[in-house]
């Protein structure tokens, strides 16, 4: 099989709606002429296949690119815009919050807005918390919009191309760091339905919630504790809007022990969602109280051992574990 | 060049439906309890939307604001299910979803309205997008206020629509007030249409309480728009002659000042016009009147009687599939 | 003792740190001249009192008053700026989030950002979801920043004159249905320290979390409860960050029972946040599943009986702690 | 009006400190592992920095963002201590907090920078206004690049700014590019000054390269903002010699501009009139230049023989108070 970082499969998935649905096409702060030379990035190679009317750089001007897809979907194309880094979803909120995911409520069901906002995520390259911000527990509180947030390439590649032929506004958030990470994805199309979380390792004594980047870190632990014989099932919940509770829940039913893993900071994360909805419906089963392993409550700091004091370990993650096994 | 006859009659039916609706409102929102949320009116700013609508064709798109009644019938919505959802009703064009402030209709090409000042603009930029990529011989209208133009949108939203040449209109109705802020209490460039050079972009001013220099400055702007020559910015210069809201009491707007504009109200203006040329009878002016007076009756007699959506609909339209 | 709304509570607030201080200005759309007349609003009068030099009315220009209160903190001042209504918070996010939270940070701890931004918040008006949305939880997710949501008159005075002496920056909300109706203030001077939740209504079956208008919920419920035996402790945070957990633990250790009720939106609304403290921390007294009584998933409604619908009731709340009593 | 010989030497000082500074960080990030996150570079425009600078009193407050080097060390900033920070050391200006990005030094009146493009200039309102409410003989400058000038926060800045007078520069260096998108690929407007009409300011064009025309435009600014004229934007005509950032190929621009600008250094630009009509001499020149040279080498041996802070020190200024 192929093996590809995560800004390649996205790339892939970009080509092939591309090719599939003239109506599909991309727009952003430098998608087209690149400031990066990487065949890694996900826009590389795309201005020169399908031209400057469908690959469209833009001026730095956030509203205006979130703007810009929220209008052309409900006149009938399909946009797939970015928004460079997570941090300056703030200056495109207003377009993405009180517009995309509110006019068709607005409209009574009438007007429709199928779009794509992908962002870069996820501290690890030092660039410091004004590029560094995970903010997927804003878009997850905001009734109209689906989110997205893949932790592995061929995830990436199957959820995008499910996300661009979806009715509705999409946000998929794209963690950097995983664009340099090779992993296998099929030659062969396929899809990967939105709402639906995968089991990435199986096991029995606990449940670890996570997603994006950590997915690798709860991994790491995971296979560390098997040696300790701690038997670790890892929940990759891919989708977070909507969230895949069934899911969750089986698994929390079976272990009876839940921690939560996440980059962003603790307070207000998502994390608080999967702890309120296994205490709303898995009470009974649950056997031990619920760890969080998050990034703490600072901004992302710039330097090295400052940024990796910042991000979630599989050693914080071990440690979390056995304080409730 | 002389505006054709129906042309007229069509501005003028809309200037005097509009305002009708707008007088129903006012007398609605007297009656405790009967209209929710907040009543925004355009009285005497009607020929902005009369004149920019007469000069569209029904595939253009117009993008409005929370200022809208006049602009939405002038593009021909209904004004039952106009008057419906603005009671809340389940018969409303939006099901209740929106009140009388986000008042969207798509079946005349107005599928989205947003009351966040300046909102409409930005999204302006991609119905015009979709326009062009999709080689359409049509344009959009985005509607705005003076204060709009003080939004960071107003700014991304021109620059890149000259940028890219897209089919839009911008027209900004400068009716001297942003809430209880006068127009130079906000800024202090003269004119908004002198924004237009900041983008390369051609700026017209045009009286706002005349339909007819209205319908001609949009029809130029469509031309350009349709021509490949990109967007126009339209300042149609008119007056708020009631409060933002009902329940404003105008203590900031001179009496006189007022009164001064109402003198130019742009319902005689148009009439009187055409009286003196004999494009209407007086007679046939009643006969309007008459007929839009009972559309508009017509109207409150469907919102009256139809009921309020369940509470349940509420979870309803928030996505096509979830 | 007087009789205020919250909105003349908060106005007395700004009167006395106004006359204490001279570096305390307010500025925003219509905080001098207004399209309202009514003295129960927040900023009723003050033009009058202090002059157009330190009430400013600003244009419709949200990045421009919040980053006019981030320089004027930095500079020494101490701005009481004004976002209409919560949704255009989107429009000054980055302003508050990228700036007023992180430039102390990113200074190395050499700036300092003494702001106060002050939301209205809340449905019930029947202007529809782009004027009434509840975003609390995306403050309490930002690290460098502090948020209050005070729920009785009284206490938005008190919090509001800390919050204005406060050395950070602090996100203040009011519900607009709170303005009118008035309660108890006392006349003499006081504050009330940020970070401290009350304990509006002792018991001893199930401990109720809310804040802000949800509080009048909350004490009708637990009176139609007591009627029927249930005795409901109701805790009102006042402010979210930084949370109180003390008290929360304390609460719920005692009637090892949980119901968090907010009016924002359920999917990762703040009340995730109470549900993950109270199980990483006093999961062994816990002795039922936790509820949720919250907004639903949907954009909130302008038509009369839909709106209702939205808003959580005394109803809902009876039923849901009837579930887990 | 001649530009005395102090200030003219204080200017080529600062222009040669930067020079100096970035030179040695061309080559440090050539080490792999060395300095951390990107590294972003103004090679070419650093008359901006020395010119605005060196009109400035040290009371006046700088805002500046992602390409900070110059403005900074004109300002007067400690290299060893900037050095320290683009290395992520403890002894940083900010703690390692900030790193190469936005390097904050308050010490003189740069109180904080952000790399938020065009996130500056409403801070810059902030910062003003204070000074005008304290009735302070002071100003504050902002640099922005000219891709910034698209951003919604220009234009709420530069409106709110003219509005209520305030002792505010905008300074706008435009080097031509925008990340990978050249200037004319981002607006159609021909100059950023141009904008200035667009909130009744005034707007002046100097050569960016050229330190005294930069110093005498900002002397003229800071005079009529002090004399309570309000705002005045200029825009400095620059060139980014190197790429956005030190990763960055340059696919995009050409070889001959890049060389053309190249023959245009601000460097030998100042000197070389300096030395023509006597205000310094070939020696003084080279002892000048030894001497930020030294200091450079200084603040890099600084920089490498500091520690890194401990982890921990991450949770440590966040709030003043929790
Ligand atoms: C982003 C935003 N800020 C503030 C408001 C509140 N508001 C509603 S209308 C209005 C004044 C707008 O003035 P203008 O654009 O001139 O339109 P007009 O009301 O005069 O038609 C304001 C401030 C809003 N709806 N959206
Ligand atoms: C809001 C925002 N959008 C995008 C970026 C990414 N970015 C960093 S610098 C830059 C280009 C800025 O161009 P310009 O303002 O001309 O400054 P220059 O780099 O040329 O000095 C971009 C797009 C950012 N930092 N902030
Ligand atoms: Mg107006
Ligand atoms: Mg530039």
């Amino acid at each position: 099989m192929q093996q590809l970082g995560m800004g390649q499969a996205v790339n892939q998935a970009l080509r092939e709606e591309m090719q599939r649905d003239s109506r599909v096409f991309i727009a952003g702060e430098g998608v087209g002429v690149s400031i990066h030379d990487s065949p890694m990035l996900p826009t590389a190679g795309l201005l020169g296949e399908f031209g400057p009317g469908r690959v469209k750089d833009t001026p730095v001007s956030e509203a205006a690119i979130a703007g810009l897809a929220v209008g052309a979907a409900a006149a009938g194309l399909r946009p797939v815009v970015e928004i460079m880094f997570n941090p300056f979803f703030t200056l495109a909120s207003d377009m993405i919050v009180n517009h995309a995911a509110k006019l068709r409520y607005l409209s009574g069901g009438k007007s429709t807005f199928p779009l794509v906002i992908r962002m870069k995520s996820g501290a690890g390259f030092g660039a410091g918390c004004q590029h560094s911000h995970n903010l997927e527990a804003w878009v997850a509180h905001c009734p109209g919009l689906k989110v997205i947030m893949p932790s592995t390439p061929a995830d990436a590649k199957g959820l995008l191309k499910a996300a661009i032929r979806d009715e509705d506004p999409v946000i998929f958030i794209e963690d950097m760091m995983l664009y340099f990470a090779p992993g296998p994805v099929p030659e062969e199309p396929y899809l990967i339905p939105i709402g639906k979380a995968e089991v990435k390792r199986e096991g029995s004594d606990v449940t670890v919630v996570t997603w994006s980047k950590m997915l690798g870190v709860a991994m790491q632990a995971a296979a560390q504790l098997a040696e300790e014989g701690i038997d670790v099932e890892v929940v990759d919940l891919r989708t977070l809007v909507p969230l895949d509770k069934e899911t969750i829940l089986q698994s929390t039913r079976k272990t009876g022990r839940l921690v939560v893993l996440h980059e962003a900071s603790r307070t207000g994360g998502f994390a608080g969602e999967i702890c309120a909805v296994v205490m709303e419906e898995a009470f009974g089963s649950m056997k031990a109280p619920f760890r969080r392993v998050t990034g703490p409550d600072i901004p992302v700091p710039a330097s090295p051992p400052l940024e990796r004091f910042y991000i979630p370990d599989a050693t914080k993650l071990v440690a979390a574990v056995k304080e409730i096994v | 060049m002389q505006v054709s006859k129906d042309k007229q009659w069509e501005m003028l039916r809309t200037l005097l439906l509009a305002r009708s609706f707008e007088d129903a409102l006012v007398e609605l929102c007297k009656v405790q309890g009967k209209i929710p949320g907040m009543m925004i009116l355009c009285t005497g700013q009607e020929a902005v939307g009369s004149g920019v609508c007469a000069a569209l064709s029904p595939e253009d798109v117009i993008l409005t604001n929370h200022r809208s009644h006049s602009h939405l019938l002038a593009k021909g919505a209904d004004p039952r299910t106009l008057m419906a959802e603005i009671y809340g009703k389940a018969t409303g064009c939006n099901r209740g979803k929106s009140g009388t402030l986000h008042l969207a209709v798509p079946e005349v090409n107005a599928p989205c309205t947003t009351t966040v000042v300046g909102g409409g603009l930005p999204l302006a930029v991609g119905f015009a997008f979709a326009q062009m990529y999709r080689q359409e011989r049509t344009v959009t209208v985005c509607f705005f206020g003076d204060g709009a133009a003080d939004e960071g949108s107003f700014h991304e939203a021109l620059n890149l629509a000259s940028l890219w040449k897209l089919p839009v209109i911008f027209v900004c109705e400068n009716n001297l007030y942003a809430g209880a802020q006068r127009y130079e209490e906000h800024t202090r460039v003269q004119n908004v249409a002198d924004r237009a050079g900041a983008y390369a972009m051609p700026g017209e001013i045009v009286d706002g309480n005349d339909a007819l220099a209205v319908y001609e400055a949009t029809r130029r702007a469509r031309e350009r728009a349709l021509g490949g020559l990109g967007p126009t910015l339209i300042e149609c210069k008119t007056y708020r002659c009631r409060g933002h809201g009902e329940s404003d009491p105008q203590h900031y707007q001179p009496r006189e000042e007022i009164q001064m504009w109402t003198e130019k109200c742009p319902l005689p203006r148009l009439h009187g016009e055409m009286l003196a040329q004999g494009l209407i009878t007086p007679q046939e002016l009643e006969a309007l009147q008459a007929e839009v007076d009972r559309l508009v009756q017509d109207a409150v007699r469907f919102a009256e009687e139809s009921p309020y959506p369940e509470p349940h609909e509420a979870l309803e339209d928030v996505l096509v599939a979830s």
